[in-house]
């Protein structure tokens, strides 16, 4: 590798108490990669994202960022999509989305009034029909449906344009054609801003479509006396061609498990 | 269909509200009743009519002595060191209870502390609290900030504790300074909170204004009812007393409304009390 | 010491029958009056918890206080505030008494549970009266009750004999089921309300002790009279004290005040008083009140006007100087 | 029509306020049918099912179940997973699945002790492998990831064996492999117990698979000046038969729709 | 990084803990040691040496008059009387507080009513609660009831009616009867809020045992306090509140430990004061 990575990670395990969840992870991601995350419910994907936002430290090993240790805390240069959507109950859909707006505005209060404001929400027009959330602008999250919430939170941390993304199965409540739609905003920013995306799906044809390369956790190591004792690992890490009809041929077994899962009738 | 999935009809709730007050009239008239027949001249349980006309009295007859009309001058000072009170109160308790939530340092310097000494039972350091404060209006409203405010500070930071970690997690992505979480998340998450804390606060509140004001006043609510105890004129305190309970009820009803204006969204979920 | 010259005193009262005309002083202007006269400013503070007053006192927060003999020994001067009586009021002449539920004689009191406010003047009248029937505290048994709550706690059944002053004492009494079997009359001049300063104010200040004493017997001129004003005066009184003109007569009747200089000049320098002073201490010393390091119920020195000294003469702490109510005896402010 | 329909929905509309969520809705499910519930995010699906469930009573017209009109209340013939999957907090996953037998069991405190907790214990075995939380069987759900935490809320609605269960999204957060064993499990009890399926997907592909039927549901009036004005009704409503090599070619539309989002590497 | 990720290591925890409480001790000694230049008898602020030995002597020294040590005979009836008040307010907050959060109609007629009772500052009505309870430990620890109870139930019932719908509803499709509901569902989720209440009731109830020893009786913490007000002997004061103190901050201590270790569940989530 000539150029520094964006992101590396060493050895990286965690465990919680007695529990291994992650153990011996390495990785090396170039600036501008759309890495998808797939792997069996528990195996510590969550965790892993949670320790490239820096919201939890990795028990050993080491994360780097540009070359430089992961700053202690999250930033704005990495945005974030939680896997149990959260968004600012306090605040409208069109006062979430402008927030990160007015946080770079007014340095001391993160509020803007007046002219400002109206500037800032007409800014976001776009961004709302694009979501499909122009009628309910005005509404709280609580009185959105999941789904509803959760294409908010992408939005919001899209426009934050964060140099690293972060998503946990940002697009799990969705119907296929708002999902097609959030895909298309998704890939074109991160092609505009040759953004690095990380993104956890369960779904293996998003994986697919999307990544430009394939994570897959698992653990390989069992001991049935103590299934807590190892944790998972990258099994396979393989890059993708989006041009390909079909997965590689190493991932043929998962790309089977993903049909019969998915329905057979394709 | 279960009990606790009907509703009662709006007749029927008004009138399962009334039933234990009217019961608790009914048993008092009875109970004075049948005191005043034993001892016509009791005073202990005064009869509803005699009370009115005191209150009646108190509240539209001016003093002979000092020509005013003594339940409102006694209700507006009252209520103006009731006010003080809680609003160096809630002022405390959203500062420093915001410091004690959100920032590990200063909650490991505060925490114990306030804790401790939200322990202390004011009325057993009176002598030098009135030292500290003099006897004047400043000690009264002290009394009321030192017996409410520990507990409110308690809660409101236990509250900011409570804030979702993704919330801040999610500003910092979005590029807050520790100022701007404050101010566009910290604070209106908890300002809800906080009305909730300033309604179970003024309970103790109005506790010790009349405490302070039994020792050292010369007019409120408080020092009425002291100033009559010694002769046992239960004509005056229980009309005040039900009077105190009205106006406590009005500011907490105030105080629900005032939420609900302010923060609709905070109200979404399930109904309060 | 070191002399402090100041203009402006604060001193405070409580309400009692015999302080009430502290609290008509103030309202009424006439200390005003006699402030003026003297160029400095007085203001009468009226607190109505009585024992905070004292402490106030005490911690040096006024500059005088009204309180009883016994209370000035115990507090102020237990506590080394070196205080001087400045004006000797009244006594209490029936104002404090015993009253039994169901029995009529003091000697039935044996074996009860007496409620009284603990360490009061209430107390020290019940070990007198005890005493009288040739009985101690331990054929007894105290319970601490406040004086507020003293009227509703002897309505409950579980009260059957209660110490306690006026007006709470008259409320108690006209309950059809009490009889009062003892009271102060029975120990004439032993229960003394005082208007207690700092002695080393005093000393420094004169003038402050010449417009309280002057303003003071000016108003018991007029409160003494069957005019009008003495009339106004008085039911100013009874309405601050929460009860009517009758009701005030009634608890004065009981009350022997010093109307005139000359009165309570003459009962400050009687010999009884040093013996009281002596019934006073060693009551306070046998209840602990005189504090860990009183060795001995002499451990206070009391200074009497003809300069003669109870208890310790290199402590002296409390002292009855009559020279400024001479002084308004003999017209002299 | 001969015998009476397992659940009628009559001319059914449900308004919030001024906003009217779903409108004329009228639906006839015969026993044993397995409904799955296709419609864009915010349409109403989950409203829908609350309705079935009577835990929201309809604005207008009226649901009947075996002929007679819907209870006023959740009874236990009818079964719920919700979309934010709900399990007791404050029972480990085990003490979780074992609740609806502990009910049944002791009829006043709904609890067991000693022998009957652990007979109750032992026959939940098979389920916790069958759903991969036999290592997890004393952990409380806040220490399960989100795909564990919703495998446990499908047990335990499916322990109860209810006539009619209620699926809202019940398989979004798991991966493939898992999923694909809870189709099994959920198949298989639904063709033992002739249970009445109702089931809200957001994956086409899973609709067909598992459904005897499906429902679409969508906005098919827009008053562009009011946007709340118009709700959503039943748009499509097809038998499915599960031998079909795909979707019958009303739906052909959909299902490309379904291809677009989820991967057109099949 | 932020001040708000930044973790004090143990021994700044621990140094920032004991600054608050050395700068009141600190303060507290130069105060006392200047009134004392004054006045060496003065009794307001007494030396810390001097609290030390008359606190050693009420603990360990028989009293002249009775015999008793003070300090051991004070403490144990102050707890008996604040657990049995404690007690009974627990019993009423749980009963109440979920019949009111969970069955409407008991809601419609009793919440209006503890709410306005919860507002009665119970010392404006001691002369009915004499003749209610009597003068003896009755109605001592009625006073704490009635000045803890009114607001547990309120805060009980809020936290019921804040267990998520999804719940209950999860629990009625599963089989269980109003009662199984109450068992299983309602009271294992309120107890650990519960707990938390208690310790927030804690607060009130050492006010309200204080004040009732000083209506009437013959021992305890509030008697002694009150007895020796007399004579402003801070000496005794002084100690006796930072007692007072301790031990409301081990029971409160205690009830934290007590919930982490029977409602695990309920801590597993952030930190809690
Ligand atoms: N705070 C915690 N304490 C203890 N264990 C935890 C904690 N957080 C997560 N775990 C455990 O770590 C493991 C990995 O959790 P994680 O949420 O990362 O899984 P995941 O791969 O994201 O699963 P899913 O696909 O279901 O979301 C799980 O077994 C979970 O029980
Ligand atoms: N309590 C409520 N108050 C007001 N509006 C509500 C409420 N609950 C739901 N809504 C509105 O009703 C509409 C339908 O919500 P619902 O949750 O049924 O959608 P859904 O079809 O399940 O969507 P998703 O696929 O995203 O879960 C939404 O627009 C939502 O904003
Ligand atoms: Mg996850
Ligand atoms: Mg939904």
């Amino acid at each position: 590798m000539s150029a520094t990575p964006k992101i590396s990670v060493r050895n990286v395990a965690k465990t919680y108490g007695h529990m291994t969840v992650l153990e011996r992870v390495n990785l090396e991601v170039e600036e501008g990669a759309f890495c998808t995350i797939v792997g069996a419910s528990g195996c510590g994907k969550s965790t892993f994202l949670r320790m490239l936002l820096s919201q939890e430290t990795p028990s050993s090993g080491r994360i780097e960022l540009d070359g430089a240790p992961l700053p202690g805390e999250p930033t704005p240069d990495r945005g974030i999509v939680f896997q149990k959507y959260s968004v600012f109950s306090h605040l409208t859909v069109e006062d979430n989305l402008i927030l990160a707006r007015e946080f770079e505005r007014s340095r001391l209060l993160g509020r803007s009034f007046g002219k400002g404001r109206k500037a800032a929400r007409a800014e976001i027009n776009d961004t709302l029909e694009k979501i499909g959330l122009g009628a309910a602008r005005l509404k709280y999250p609580a009185q959105l449906s999941g789904g509803m919430q959760q294409r908010l939170a992408i939005a919001q941390a899209l426009l934050k344009r964060p140099k690293v993304l972060l998503l946990d199965e940002p697009f799990g409540a969705l119907d296929p054609g708002i999902r097609a739609d959030m895909h298309e905003l998704l890939l074109g920013l991160w092609e505009e801003l040759a953004m690095t995306v990380f993104m956890v799906t369960h779904d293996i044809r998003e994986a697919f479509k999307l990544g430009t390369r394939i994570l897959v956790f698992d653990k390989i190591r069992h001991d049935p006396q103590a299934p807590d004792a190892y944790g998972a690992t990258i099994t396979y890490d393989l890059p993708l061609n989006r041009k390909d009809a079909g997965p590689p041929p190493e991932l043929a077994g998962l790309a089977v498990n993903a049909d019969t899962s998915t329905g057979a009738s394709a | 269909m279960r009990i606790i999935n009907r509703k009662p009809s709006r007749v029927t709730s008004v009138a399962l509200t009334a039933l234990p007050f009217a019961a608790t009239i009914g048993a008092y008239a009875l109970a004075s009743h049948y005191r005043r027949l034993e001892n016509p001249a009791d005073k202990l349980l005064p009869s509803l009519q005699q009370m009115g006309e005191t209150f009646w009295r108190m509240a539209f007859v001016p003093d002979r002595r000092s020509g005013d009309l003594l339940l409102w001058l006694d209700t507006y000072d009252s209520l103006w060191r009731l006010g003080m009170g809680m609003g160096v109160a809630t002022i405390l308790a959203l500062s420093l209870g915001v410091l004690i939530g959100f920032i590990p340092h200063a909650r490991s310097a505060l925490a114990p502390y306030i804790a401790t000494f939200s322990l202390i039972p004011p009325i057993t350091i009176l002598p030098i609290l009135f030292i500290m404060f003099g006897l004047g209006e400043t000690s009264k409203v002290m009394l009321i900030v030192i017996g409410t405010a520990p507990v409110m500070i308690r809660s409101v930071s236990q509250e900011v504790m409570n804030i979702p970690r993704e919330l801040i997690i999610k500003a910092e992505t979005l590029g807050a300074s520790v100022m701007q979480m404050i101010f566009r998340v910290v604070l209106p998450q908890t300002l809800p909170r906080l009305v909730n804390a300033m309604r179970l606060g003024l309970v103790p509140a109005w506790i010790f204004l009349i405490s302070a004001e039994a020792i050292a006043s010369t007019s409120g609510l408080g020092y009425r009812i002291f100033l009559v105890r010694r002769y046992l004129a239960m004509d005056v305190i229980l009309p005040y007393v039900v009077w105190i309970t009205l106006l406590a009820f009005i500011i907490d009803r105030l105080l629900l409304l005032l939420s609900k204006r302010a923060f609709p969204w905070h109200h979404l979920g399930g109904e309060s009390l | 010491a070191n002399a402090e010259e100041k203009k402006d005193f604060k001193v405070c009262w409580s309400i009692y029958v015999g302080w009430m005309p502290w609290g008509y002083l103030q309202d009424s202007g006439l200390m005003k009056k006699w402030a003026d006269k003297y160029d400095i400013t007085v203001d009468i503070v009226q607190i109505n918890d009585y024992v905070e007053s004292i402490n106030q006192y005490t911690a040096g927060e006024y500059d005088g206080c009204s309180m009883t003999n016994m209370d000035g020994l115990s507090i102020p001067a237990g506590g080394g505030v070196d205080t001087t009586a400045l004006i000797v009021g009244d006594y209490s002449n029936g104002n404090d008494g015993v009253v039994l539920k169901d029995k009529t004689k003091l000697e039935e009191i044996k074996g009860q549970n007496v409620n009284l406010v603990e360490l009061s003047v209430s107390h020290y009248l019940l070990a007198r009266a005890l005493d009288s029937v040739g009985m101690s505290e331990k054929d007894i048994t105290v319970v601490n009750t406040s004086d507020a709550d003293m009227i509703a706690a002897y309505a409950t059944p579980d009260v059957t004999a209660v110490v306690t002053w006026n007006p709470l004492l008259s409320e108690i009494v006209a309950q059809p089921n009490a009889t009062e079997v003892f009271n102060s009359s029975g120990i004439p001049g032993e229960i003394i309300d005082i208007m207690m300063v700092n002695t080393e104010t005093l000393a420094d200040n004169p003038d402050f002790g010449k417009a309280l004493v002057g303003a003071w017997y000016e108003l018991m001129g007029i409160m003494s009279s069957d005019s009008e004003e003495g009339k106004e005066a008085r039911t100013a009184m009874a309405e601050a004290s929460g009860t009517d003109l009758a009701g005030y007569d009634a608890q004065l009747a009981t009350t022997k005040m010093f109307y005139t200089p000359a009165e309570a000049v003459e009962f400050t320098k009687s010999p009884e008083l040093s013996e009281t002073s002596k019934f006073v201490a060693e009551f306070l010393f046998d209840n602990g009140i005189l504090g860990e390091g009183a060795p001995s119920p002499e451990f206070v020195g009391v200074e009497f006007p003809d300069g003669s000294v109870y208890g310790d003469a290199n402590n002296v702490k409390l002292r009855f100087d009559t020279s400024y109510m001479e002084m308004a005896a003999g017209d002299k402010l």
